[in-house]
Order: C-alpha cells, then structure tokens, then sequence
C-alpha cells in the first residue's frame, strides 16, 4: 500500500549508489563511505568527493537467507565485506555462485538493480560486486 | 546523586498476539509501580525501536502516560536502535539527578510480532544507516554473518567453537521464566539449524518477539530499593563495525569500557554480573572481547569452558540468557536487562541467581556498532 | 541552575529536494557551532518524528552524532508528536541541569516531501491515538475542522473572521528569511481557498515543508549568549482534544500555563513575545485561549484587531509566521520556535523585530491535545 | 510494497471497532473510547468494557478533502464528532451528503468497511455512522 522508495532521494544517493562516490578529508586523510557532512574519524568538515577505486578484494562475506520483505525470490542474497584501496563497503555480490566466493578474492563493481517499487514505479540500481573478469571468459 | 531502582516489572518475551503496545507496556508498568508501591510519577521514560514502523504511534510516551493513567507526568520517548532501553535508563537518570523528576517510569516496550518477519527485517535493516546502506536486500543478518567468517578466519576459531556462546545463553535461560526460549540446546545443533546469514544460523541469533519491560527510578531509596544505579553513560558516533579501523574492536566499546574505569574505577571483568547486547553470536564474542572479558579471539572459547557461567573465575555472563534465548523486543531489552541485574542484587532473581552479586554491568551497542551504551548498578544491601 | 542559548542555526522552511535528512540537518547544527563558537558537545539532542517513517533512520540521533563529526557524545532522540523541538529543549536542559553535560546541541530535523502528500498525510494521522482512531481514512486536518465548527458554532464567530488568524501570521512572516511562505495574505481569500477540512481551507492549515533548526545550550553564559531557558515543562496524558470536558479548553494546555504562573509568577499574557503551535487556524485560537491570551471565542477577533502584532496591547505572537507561514517541519518546530526567540532576545532577529523584548515563550500541544509543552526564555543583556 | 495492516491487530481491535466496547471506570465512573489498560480521567485501573449506545447527537463534522494515500478515491470523506450518551467519539458519517449534516443531528451506527490492504488481503471493518433513519425511507 506505502510507496517505499522516495523519489527525491533516489536522485540525491545516485552519487555513491551509481559511481562509488565517496568524501576524503582533507584535515586528517581519511575517506569515509557514504559521505557524510563531517568526517566520522577527526570530525573535520573539510572535506573533498572522490571517487572509489571499481576493484577491490573480498575481506568478508555472508550468504544471506533472512532477506526483508519483497525480496524473497533473491534468497539467497551473498553480501560482501570488499576493501577498495583504503576504504571499506559492505555491498551484494553478484554474478557468482556461494560455493566460488573465497575471502581476499578480487572483485569488480558493476551497476545493478537493487530496490524496486512496483506502486510508484522507482527503481533504484546501484553497485553490487562481481567476482573479478580473467580474460573475458565469463559474461557480465 | 545515586538513583535507585525501586521497581522492576517484567513480561515474558514471546509473541503475544493478544495484547497491543500500550497493553503489554501497561502489564510491565503497572507491575513496576506496584513493586515500587507508588502510583504517580514525575516522568515517564519511554523506550521503543521497532515501534515507530510497526505500531506507528507518534508521540508515544505522551499517548502511553495517558493510557496507564498517569497525566501531568513530563515524558521522554527514546529511540536509540538496539539500545534503547539503556538509553532511556540514562535519561532517566539525568532528569533524577536535574531535580526534574523525583520518580521515574521507565518503561521500554516493542512488538515484533504484529507483521510478517520480512517485514520487520526490512525495518530492522534501518539500524544501519538508512539512505545507502539499508538500500541493499541484505537484511539484519548480513552484517553479523560478515563479522562472523572474518572473526573466524582471523582467530582460526572453528564453526564449532562459536556454538558454545548460544549453548551458554540457552543453558542460562532455561531458569528464566521470562525468557522466550527457555531450554539449553546442544552446540553440536547450532550449524546445522536453519541458515540466517552464513556462517551464523538460526542458533545463533536472536528470535523476534515481543516483549516489554520497566522499572521505576527514584531520586531517595525506601525499604523497597532494589538497587542503585552507579554509571549510565554512552558514546555515540563512532565509525561502524564495518568502517571502523578493526571491525572486531568497536572504539564506542573501548570509549564505554574506559569510561566505566575512569569513572568508578572498575574493569567489566571485575563485575559480578554482566548482561550483553549479543545480537548474533559474532556481535557476543567482539562485545565480550571489547569489554576485556576475554582475550581477542578467545571468547567463544572461555564460554565453552564455562569461564562466564556459575563457578567460572569470570563475571557470569547473561544469566538472563542473552538476546539470544531470553529474546530481544528491540527497544525494551535495555529495560529488561537493567530490571533482571536489579533484582538479581537484590535476591530476588527467579532465574539463575548469582549468590552475593554486588555489581552488574549491562552493554549493548547499536546495531551497527557506532554508538554503545553502559549500565552499571550496585545493590544497596 | 540556568541553561544559556550560545548558538543558533536556522534553516529556511521549504522543499530541500537536494538535501537529505542529515545534509539538511548539518547545515543547522554547524551554524549553530559556529555561532556558539565551539566544535564539541557532550550531547547531542536530536527531535524528529516523521522521519521515522521516511527516512526512516533509527538511532537517528547516534547516527547524526557521527554525521556531524560529533563522536563521543551522549545522544537523545526525542519524539513527541508536533512538540518534539520543545521536549528536545526540556530534555537538553535536564542533561545540563543533572551535570550530565555541559554543551549541548540540540538539532530538530523532519523532511515532509520526500513522499506525496497522501503518504504524508496517513503518517500524520499517526499523531493521533494509532490503533483504532487513525485507521479511519480522516486526514491529519479533519479533528482541526471539527474543532473549527465547534468554536465558529458556541461562540458565533463568523467563518470571515476565523481567517484574521492566518492573515496576522502570513504578515508577521513575510519579513522572516526562514519562512516557507514569506507573504502576507488577504484574510477574504482563506475560505476561498482550497478546501482541507470543511470549515478549514488550505489558507488554515500549515504548508508540508522540510526544515531543520540548532541550538548550543551551555551550563555557562560567555560573550556569544542570546538568552537563557527559564523554565522548559510539559505535561502529557491528558485526554485528547475531543475527549475533554471541553474542546475548545485543552487540560494540558491549562496546565503547563498554571505551571508558568506558579513557577515564575509570570502569566502568558504578560510575555513580550509568544511562539505559539497553530497547527490549523482552530488550534490556534485554542491555545491562545487556553493559555489566557484572549477571552474564550476572542482571539481570532483580537488577532484582527491587531493585539497580537506590533504596537498591538498582548504579546506579539508568531512574529515568525508561526506554524501556518513559517511552516511546520514538524519534529523541528520547536527547535525553531526556541531559536527565533532567542534571536528576538538577543535583537539579532532577521524577521519581524520586537524591540524591548526581554521575554519569549513558546507553546505547543501534542497533535490531539493530549499533551503541552512550554519553554519559556529571557534576554541576558 | 509494505503491508500496512497487521493480521493480529486486526483482531484485537474488533470490540471497538466493531461493537463500540468501551471502558467505564469504577473510581471515577467516567467511560473512555477506545478502551485503555487505565482511565484517562482519575488514573484507575479498575474498569469495565461497557458497550456504547449506537446512537447519537452529531456535535460537529468536517467534510475532509486532505485524506491520505491509498483512499483519495473516498475524498471527500465525511468526519463525525458524535455524542453517544456520555462520550465523544470521532468516526466517519456515511450515507449522507454533505449537505445534509447539521451539528445537533441524530446519528446511528453502522458497520462499514474502513481500509483495506490488497496486498495482506486484509480488510478492516469498523464504526461508522449516519443519519439516523425515520421510518425506513432511507437504504442502509
Ligand atoms: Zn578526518
Ligand atoms: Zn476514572
């Protein structure tokens, strides 16, 4: 019955949703994912955007079984702990199977369709991560 | 200024499909009050989570003050995720010590039960921060399965070993009788129950059910003073688990722990007494660990060898038996654990009693670990 | 022991698209630091309530604290329906008055247009008693009507005449920068507008607005204090506005006047300036008779007479535009209420000045009367 | 996407919803609707479920345009303030123009359904009321 997704936000989050966008601070060095106003580590509000390197490893991940409401037919869900440079995400896996997804495993950020909200016709795609291509042997 | 905790009411944590919110709250307050033997109060203290999305009752200390009779009373509703409940003890606590209250209702309340577990999976997913992050279809679960397989890899603790921290909770709990769960279950059944978010399962993460517990605070004790409360404090904004420089040390912990020393000069290990927030079984162990009650890597270990259990050298952890086996309505626990510490100082647990307890701590972070809250209260025996 | 207001950070009432909750609420709470001259705080007090069914953050007050770079701090999130900013003021001073905190930012934040009015409108109707009353398909403005006829009905106030309270807020505000409608009105163009709530038009009723506003409270004055908080109190659990003896005559409201009388000795109607929560045109002359302001069925007509405006012989009321041009962003109009007061105070006020004005109150009642806060302020020079 | 009404509250509200149950309190002898676990007036907690009379005095109406989402096909809806023996209660007035409503109106109660949520399959009955009937000219 309730519209879940709001349109206005879905525009505003596109930056760290859809490119990775993240803030750097320039007081202490830092960067933090998703930006924030001030810096979480020193509390500096002097603070740049940049973009998160696209590839990264595997640091942690989970087979999700208990998925919220809507999304039962993604069951299971694989969720990753990925470091890119010197930050940490936590975001989906996708395009892989559980049993191939190994901790300190390279991986790859493509865009995906997250949310979707039949009533209001919203849908909101953001980065999932992908097993890293080897010589194009496998399909994205 | 000391305050005391001077009444305690406690429902059984379960799906009580029969009462509403303010019907469930009422059975704990009325229950406080009458142990407290008063029935006005200054304030009333409201702690709930869940509540705003499922019941959706806006201004709810205001409405809950009116239903249990007591107008005139100023009110706070809290909301501080997981935490909630020690939140509102804090606040109860700073308008004792203000002069704005003499007595205080605390009560902490949350229905988990009314809609379908996917429902409030998704609401549950909104302790994370809510814009980007809980955008992802990764349920509460995720974040704690992470943890899991990284402390596991990094410590080399087997799946197995883990298994011991909810076994513990459970063995606690079959004495409670307010605990949802109240039967010991065999580690060896914890990896095979039914998977949440690998590697943790069912066993090793807490049930949703509804519950509501409270207590009532006073700025002067009276023959019927069940305890005092020492320290109530927290610290808030911290990175993440997941942001944070090492996700199996939370700094919000660290900053609480060293608090408490500071403060009263005692370390978490030298309680008595000790209720933790252990959402999942990764969230006890890093909890346990943060607090200095065992090594890194090695809590999962001490429970299996019942350092934290009845005649362990360790402070006994969860007599209630944890968020994983006496429940976790989300935003009562807080009141909950702060009642079942009360009464066990004051010999009155009627779960395991932990003989001549003078001190108990209760610990909980917020869901993603960027705020934690701590409780410490002293009998007045 | 007094609490000072050392900063003040206000944002103009309107659709911040382009904002999210924390962006908005940032740009508040660093203003407000930067006037107050200070980069840390002991607490953070935050006051929200729709957003916890939009943006649908818990442990929004930790998360802010992290937000804002503001980690270590003890953190509140209040809800209280309408009157959230007021019960974060009450809550902020006892956290000062307990010791528990010295520096206190106390930031109220709601965004209204991230979702269609429709939703909004459902949500709000959740400021009511949930369970049974709000299941009916009634809207937020509907009780405002009734209120409406019943007033317009005993006291034989014509429908022409109700429309002088709006008129007098729209003046007031269309010298506010923080106003979302900063223009006046023709009183004969209220009840030609769209209709709301039968005898309530969309010239009645307050605007859906995003909003943020900040407060420093600090136990000691310095160079930058505006004003101090004399007495913040509230009183909740009375019945609802239809549940009264009387409609029209609100017990809360009653109350929290004669809680002013008694501990200041100081009526409403001798205050220099008074922010007061006229949700709808009804509920505004309500509560400006409630507290005394005008004899019961004057005050619209008193408002057309000019009393309430400059060189008028009561209080300047809403010289922000109140809730009906200023806006009500809901969880964050008390916060704002508090903060032009202390602007007014201290003559820094960028809107309608009220010169001399040496005392501010501000009134608000829960959405169905249930409850009334009151924060009374005073100039330092 | 959300379900917006819940199965079991859904029968735990019935007696008011329903049946008009009320409480009286025996302290202070004052009925309050709905019912609560204490009075509102005197703070009792030693009360009664009465049963309110079904009918009544309109003491004022609104004709409500600003209803919320998923009901604007109901708009405009028409709000009772109604005067049942000793209490006050808000409910919706059905079958009748808006016209036709004068406070001081007598008014009866009517079941009438009051939401739905397709997605649950739930449907939520409850009190409405109308202008009472006089010698059955009017359809229910
Ligand atoms: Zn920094
Ligand atoms: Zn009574």
């Amino acid at each position: 019955m309730s519209m879940d997704l709001s349109v206005p936000e879905t525009w505003r989050v596109k930056g760290p949703l859809y490119r990775l966008e993240a803030a750097r601070c320039k007081t202490c060095g830092r960067i933090h994912y998703p930006p924030m106003p001030a810096c979480p580590y020193c509390g500096s509000r002097d603070l740049e955007r940049v973009t998160l390197p696209s590839e990264g490893v595997l640091e942690s991940y989970s087979v999700v079984y208990a998925v919220p409401e809507g999304s039962r037919h993604k069951a299971p869900v694989l969720l990753g702990l990925v470091r890119l440079g010197r930050v940490r995400v936590v975001a989906e896996i996708t395009d892989a199977d559980p049993s191939e997804l190994r901790t300190g495993m390279e991986v790859e950020a493509v865009l995906r369709r997250i949310r979707s909200d039949r009533e209001a016709g919203i849908i909101r795609y953001g980065v999932m991560f992908r097993p890293k291509l080897k010589g194009g042997s496998r399909g994205g | 200024m000391e305050v005391y905790i001077t009444g305690v009411g406690l429902t059984k944590v379960g799906r009580h499909f029969d009462l509403s919110l303010r019907e469930l709250a009422a059975r704990a307050a009325f229950e406080a009050l009458d142990s407290a033997r008063i029935d006005k109060v200054d304030a009333v203290v409201v702690a709930s989570t869940l509540s705003y999305r499922e019941a959706g009752q806006f201004d709810l200390a205001g409405h809950l003050a009116g239903a249990l009779g007591l107008k005139g009373a100023q009110t706070l509703a809290m909301e501080a995720g997981d935490a909630s409940g020690l939140a509102a003890v804090e606040a109860a606590c700073s308008l004792i010590r203000a002069g704005s209250a003499e007595r205080v209702l605390v009560v902490g309340v949350d229905k988990l039960t009314d809609y379908v577990s996917s429902r409030v999976y998704r609401d549950l997913q909104r302790l994370y921060e809510a814009e980007v992050q809980a955008l992802y279809d990764i349920g509460h679960a995720g974040v704690a399965g992470l943890l899991a397989r990284l402390y596991m890899e990094r410590y080399g603790v087997g799946r197995d070993t883990l298994s011991y921290w909810p076994a513990m909770d459970h063995s606690h709990a079959k004495h409670n009788p307010y605990a949802m769960l109240p039967f010991a279950i065999d580690p060896a059944a914890v990896p095979r129950a039914l998977k949440v978010a690998e590697p943790l399962t069912l066993l090793d993460s807490f049930p949703l059910g509804d519950g509501a517990a409270a207590l009532v605070l006073e700025s002067e004790p009276h023959g019927d003073a069940r305890a005092k409360v020492v320290l109530a404090t927290s610290a808030a904004g911290y990175p993440s688990f997941t942001m944070n420089e090492d996700p199996l040390a939370p700094e919000s912990v660290g900053e609480v722990a060293a608090r408490l020393r500071e403060v009263t000069g005692i370390a978490p290990a030298n309680v008595d007494v000790i209720e933790l927030g252990d959402t999942f079984t990764s969230i006890g162990v890093i909890l346990a660990e943060s607090l200095g009650l065992s090594k890194p890597g090695r809590a999962a270990v001490d429970a299996m060898e019942g350092r934290f259990t009845l005649g362990g050298d360790g402070p006994v952890v969860n007599p209630s038996g944890g968020l994983k086996a006496r429940g976790h309505p989300v935003g009562a626990t807080g009141v909950y654990m702060v009642g079942e510490l009360a009464l066990q100082l004051s010999g009155e647990y009627p779960g395991l009693r932990v003989d001549g307890a003078r001190r108990g701590l209760a610990v909980m972070a917020s869901g993603d670990g960027s705020s934690a809250h701590l409780v410490l209260v002293e009998g007045v025996a």
